[in-house]
């Protein structure tokens, strides 16, 4: 097997690798970079994202109140010390952007312009069009093309950390495109792999969210925190899950029920605002949690719309006119107009909650570092803990910057006077994961078809482990999981060829997406009280005297996991109330 | 749901155990709404999951689906089946190597990318203390189309130039220079002309104007590219007919 | 991809290890005559004479191109025109009346066919090489190459006045 | 990587384009009509003359045919490549010296004029 020496290596090449990458080459341009992605770096789901980035730039706004938006829009699981932390770097990162050509929309002036977004008290989320994480993910890319100590590995499939000597050395990749196994030995990893939203079947997340990152550190020995957090996004297509953003309603775009009532008035976000004249922080510019939660309820009421594709509430847009929807919305107005066949301009949209986002991930400290000494993370597969229970539209697309050059950072420092690699160590766990994959090719007695199997998962997740959960169901859930897990030992690989081999590639994934299924499943099981994005049927209050502390998943192999508890860092705002009635100030 | 079904006719190449590419023929019932990525993905699922082919977003932002459908370089996550009739002929995009199946090499295009210094060479460095630069929405507007390349190499697909010169730049990789040339903050063109305006560059193109009638987010790389030989046109009579080459 | 980092991995001897390889496989088609493993990507060379049959967007820009063919001829006439009423008016006349041949009367014909696709083409074109931002807003490419067909005819109806066509 | 001389092609060209597109359509139309035996006042010998006989005249009679032949030729050299003639070197000294001859005549004709 070939060796790869480097001194960092970069596991995912999306917005919160990159900019950890190129964090690293500005630094030491001595350093030998490897950054290892299964994708093109521009194929990286952070292009996906569309409405915008939060960081405090105006007059009118201040670091307090971005504060206290994402610490309360967390609903208080945020750990404070993380927060303060990101608001501040925030606007650093924002202009870091701008000085490397990212084209945010701008103010007659010139200045950058901002737009309003849920659960923020003021307009703050920078701007490209609707295309922000687009145009964020390929300014990173095409600024990371000028460092050449930034070597990338595309489409190279990463598999298993090397750790020895309790640290994390290296990892071991497949190169798509010959099917070679290598190891990569390194003095510091750093996982900025995304998130896992595949494992449930409607999801706004690309074909790639699997969940590889989350899972390769689970096994490695380093715990999952606050997995069951799921964020639903309130405004998915309902027959792709394609995203529409939410910057339609921060423009003033309205949800209404079959009967056309502005529902949301009635599940705490109201009293109803003027049509086109969206109110921060209320209404239609509500928390996702909340928006998406409301349509739960509906649903039960009987007051969605059925439509060919299910149930669903319908997205008014008609009153913004034509410019502005060109104008700011014009990637909405192209997927709905595709996969739908409506023009907003003239109609409604119909739209349900889809998975968007995980709150949860691989457990790190402020200083992106996780708990196993050598390895770092960053972006949406990681829980700096930044998020609570609750991401903040426009928050994720910062944290990736602010995170990603902060694991650079600290990566840094770590690697300064570490002592050799013990390289036959090493080789002899690369040697473990050679094994594993060829167990794969020489299995035999396989009788689980993935398809079917990755289908299973999907439906347990949406059925025990959606927008509501209950005890009975999430035991359900959990056994269900724990079968699969299972049965996933005798899945058949069909395509045993070495180029490209998607059969393998997505057999892999469903293992990645069975680890963080059962994180999800089992965190959720444990916390016995209603929080953001995480509501129990059977406990619908928030419980701070017991669950005002992050969960922490432990991977024991082919055994449950081990669950355990880790306190919520509170430096200045107690937990309080969570006010979205549009009576602030 | 109204569902159809629907022949594809899809090109076949394992290298570890083909020596030629063939048509596999797959009937699949889909549904009527589906593009022809959905369809593939049922034909994996549930028929041959043998098939390979790049996906991820499908919503025709990540630029990983491109494939030549019918004969035309489409990404195959916003080709719908209810425009096509008969059997749909789907194939690996024309002028990249062929790694397996649908799945093409694209490594000459991401090296056209990387040199071509597709990155902010700021006129005027200034510290990120100092804030922003300030850019009129006007100056915004001048360069924003051709920021909006997704990399999917549909046009270097449907370039017959880049078919014949294979050293040729390329239309993506030149928009994305212009891109940046165009740009307000940027003081970077001289260095790009070294690229682009040399012989690899932009006079290989003759205009066939198909990149930008395939291109799927309308960057119009004709455009930049017809824009490029007029300006680097002007720098040629300058440098070399006016008095200190016009500087 | 530059790989300066690769050093061999002294458990395998630096042998490029495949998985799969040395594996006991499924059942595989027979392989094909020596090409078992490693054959490579797939070259699909470019048809050099043929290419632009494949759709039809190439054939009307071969047909763009083609133009500059009976163009060029037809400067080639000019020339010869040129050249007879240098010579004095009987040959400029004896040039007028060889104009009056059948080929003449054809070839003129697919002058006039190609000078003005070549002339369509042209202007549509110009919205792509010029595009003139006013303010904000880019002026609509309809309006560019518009005013150039507005501008080519007027231009053509004073030439054949001056002609005296009419 | 040097920047190409070849704007001193190009250029020229885009000009022989813009000429062709404005003025040879209209032109051919006339030649046409005395194709078809309706012979111009404006082509009769003495209006002919007179017109090439100006200096106006023979500036865009020149400008006209030269630029045209230069266009037509740098096309033609493409379009040759395209249609799968590689020996594009001799394509181009051949069809740009005839260019080049077919302007320089016009010149020498001009001037006899």
């Amino acid at each position: 097997m070939e060796t790869i020496s480097t001194d960092v290596v970069i596991i995912g090449a999306g917005g919160a690798g990159l900019r950890t990458a190129i964090a690293l080459a500005e630094t030491d341009p001595k350093l030998r970079i490897a950054l290892i992605s299964k994708v093109y770096p521009m194929r990286s789901h952070t292009c996906a994202a569309e409405g915008g980035a939060a960081g405090v730039i105006k007059p009118d706004d201040s670091f307090d109140m971005h504060f206290d938006d994402t610490v309360g829009g967390g609903d208080w699981l945020s750990d404070q010390d993380c927060v303060e932390y990101f608001i501040r770097e925030a606007p650093r990162e924002l202009l870091q952007l701008e000085h490397w050509g990212c084209p945010w929309n701008r103010e007659a002036d010139g200045s950058v312009a901002v737009r309003p977004f849920g659960g923020m008290q003021k307009k703050r989320t920078w701007f490209a069009a609707d295309k922000s994480g687009f145009h964020i993910l390929h300014t990173l890319f095409q600024t990371s093309l000028q460092f050449p100590s930034i070597i990338r590995f595309d489409e190279y499939y990463a598999l298993d950390l090397l750790v020895d000597d309790g640290r994390c050395q290296g990892v071991t990749a497949m190169e798509m495109r010959s099917g070679q196994l290598r190891q990569f030995h390194a003095k510091a990893v750093i996982i900025a792999g995304g998130g896992a939203g595949r494992m449930f079947p409607f999801s706004t997340n690309g074909a790639i969210k699997t969940g590889d990152g989350m899972a390769m550190a689970y096994r490695a020995g380093a715990p999952l925190k606050d997995m069951e957090f799921v964020q639903y996004h309130p405004t998915g297509l309902p027959n792709t899950g394609s995203l529409l953003t939410e910057a339609c309603r921060g423009e003033g775009g309205i949800l209404v029920n079959k009967n056309g009532r502005r529902y949301l008035q009635d599940y705490g976000m109201g009293p109803e605002t003027p049509v086109g004249k969206p109110q921060l922080k209320t209404m239609e510019l509500g928390p996702r949690d909340r928006v998406s939660q409301a349509y739960w309820h509906e649903l039960q009421k009987g007051n969605t719309v059925s439509t060919q594709w299910g149930e669903c509430v319908m997205l008014d847009m008609r009153h913004l006119g034509e410019k502005k929807i060109n104008e700011r919305l014009p990637l909405v107005r192209e997927l709905a107009a595709s996969y739908l066949g409506v023009d907003i301009v003239k109609d409604p949209v119909p739209i349900r909650p889809v998975v968007h986002y995980m709150m949860g991930g691989i457990s790190t400290n402020t200083q992106a570092a996780t708990p196993l000494p050598g390895l770092f993370a960053a972006g949406e597969c990681a829980c700096v803990s930044l998020n609570g229970a609750n991401r903040l539209g426009s928050n994720s697309l910062v944290e990736l910057l602010v995170f990603g050059r902060r694991a650079a950072l600290s990566a840094l420092e770590h690697i300064q006077g570490l002592p050799a690699t013990n390289t036959a160590a090493l080789n002899a766990r690369a040697e473990a994961t050679q094994l594993r994959i060829r167990e794969l090719f020489s299995r035999t007695d396989g009788t689980e078809s993935m398809s079917g199997l990755r289908k299973e998962m999907m439906d347990t997740m949406e059925k025990n482990a959606g927008i509501y959960r209950t005890e009975e169901g999430l035991r359900e859930g959990v056994a269900k999981i724990d079968e699969l897990r299972e049965r996933y030992q005798r899945v058949i690989l069909t395509d045993k060829t070495n180029v490209f081999n998607t059969d393998l590639f997505q057999m892999l994934e469903l293992g990645s997406m069975l680890d963080c299924a059962t994180a999800v499943t089992v965190g959720a099981l444990a916390r016995k009280e209603s929080r953001g994005a995480h509501q129990r049927l059977d406990y619908p209050e928030r419980d701070d005297k017991n669950y005002l502390r992050h969960t922490m998943v432990y991977h024991q192999g082919q055994d449950a996991p081990r669950v355990d508890y880790l306190d919520v860092v509170i430096t200045k705002s107690p937990p309080g109330v969570r006010d979205y009635s549009g009576d602030h100030k | 749901m109204k569902e159809r079904l629907v022949q594809l006719e899809v090109l076949r190449y394992n290298p570890d155990t083909d020596t030629d590419a063939y048509f596999q023929h797959y009937e699949v019932v889909c549904q009527e709404e589906w593009v022809v990525l959905d369809a593939l993905n049922k034909i994996k699922e549930t028929i041959d999951p043998t098939l390979n082919y790049r996906w991820s977003c499908h919503m025709a932002v990540c630029g990983s689906c491109g494939m030549m459908i019918n004969g035309d370089p489409k990404l195959s996550c916003h080709t719908f089946l209810r425009d096509y009739e008969g059997v749909i002929r789907v194939e690996p995009l024309t002028h990249f190597p062929v790694e397996r199946d649908l799945v093409t090499a694209p490594d000459d295009f991401i090296e056209k990318l990387t040199r071509v210094k597709p990155y902010l060479i700021p006129k005027k460095p200034k510290p990120i203390s100092e804030g922003e630069y300030r850019q009129t929405p006007a100056q915004l507007k001048r360069y924003h189309q051709f920021t909006l390349c997704i990399n999917c190499m549909l046009c270097y697909a449907a370039c017959p130039e880049y078919g014949l010169t294979p050293k040729f730049i390329g239309p993506a990789a030149i928009s994305l220079a212009h891109r940046y040339n165009q740009d307000s903050r940027d003081g970077g063109r001289d260095e790009r002309q070294e690229i682009i305006a040399s012989k690899e560059g932009v006079w290989e193109c003759t205009f066939v104007g198909a990149c930008s009638e395939v291109c799927p987010a309308h960057v119009d790389p004709a455009s930049a590219l017809q824009q490029v030989k007029i300006a680097s046109s002007i720098d040629w009579f300058k440098e070399h007919l006016l008095p200190g080459g016009g500087k | 991809m530059s790989k300066p980092l690769v050093s061999a991995g002294p458990s395998q001897g630096g042998d490029s290890h495949k998985l799969g390889a040395g594996v006991a496989r499924e059942p595989q088609p027979p392989p094909r005559e020596g090409r078992m493993g490693g054959a490579g990507p797939l070259i699909r060379e470019v048809p050099p004479t043929s290419w632009y049959f494949r759709h039809p967007r190439y054939l009307r820009y071969m047909a763009r191109e083609i133009t500059s063919l009976f163009v060029g001829a037809y400067c080639v006439l000019l020339v010869i025109a040129l050249q007879s009423l240098a010579a004095g008016q009987a040959s400029y006349e004896a040039f007028l009346l060889t104009l009056r041949s059948p080929t003449s009367i054809a070839f003129h014909v697919l002058a006039l066919v190609a000078a003005l696709y070549h002339a369509a083409t042209w202007f549509n074109a110009t919205q792509k090489a010029m595009p003139i931002q006013l303010g904000e807003e880019f002026v609509p490419g309809n309006l560019i190459s518009g005013a150039h067909y507005v501008a080519w005819a007027a231009l053509s109806i004073v030439i054949l006045f001056l002609a005296g066509v009419f | 990587m040097a920047k190409s001389n070849k704007p001193i092609i190009w250029f020229p060209f885009a000009a022989g384009g813009t000429v062709i597109a404005f003025f040879i359509p209209v032109i051919v139309l006339l030649t046409f009509l005395a194709a078809l035996g309706y012979v111009p006042t404006g082509l009769s010998y003495d209006s002919m003359r007179a017109f090439a006989g100006s200096g106006l005249g023979k500036l865009l009679i020149f400008g006209v045919i030269a630029l045209s032949l230069w266009s037509s030729a740098h096309r033609l050299r493409c379009t040759c490549y395209d249609f799968g003639l590689r020996a594009d070197k001799l394509v181009a000294n051949v069809l740009y010296l005839a260019a080049g001859a077919g302007s320089i005549a016009t010149a020498v004709f001009l001037l006899r004029i």
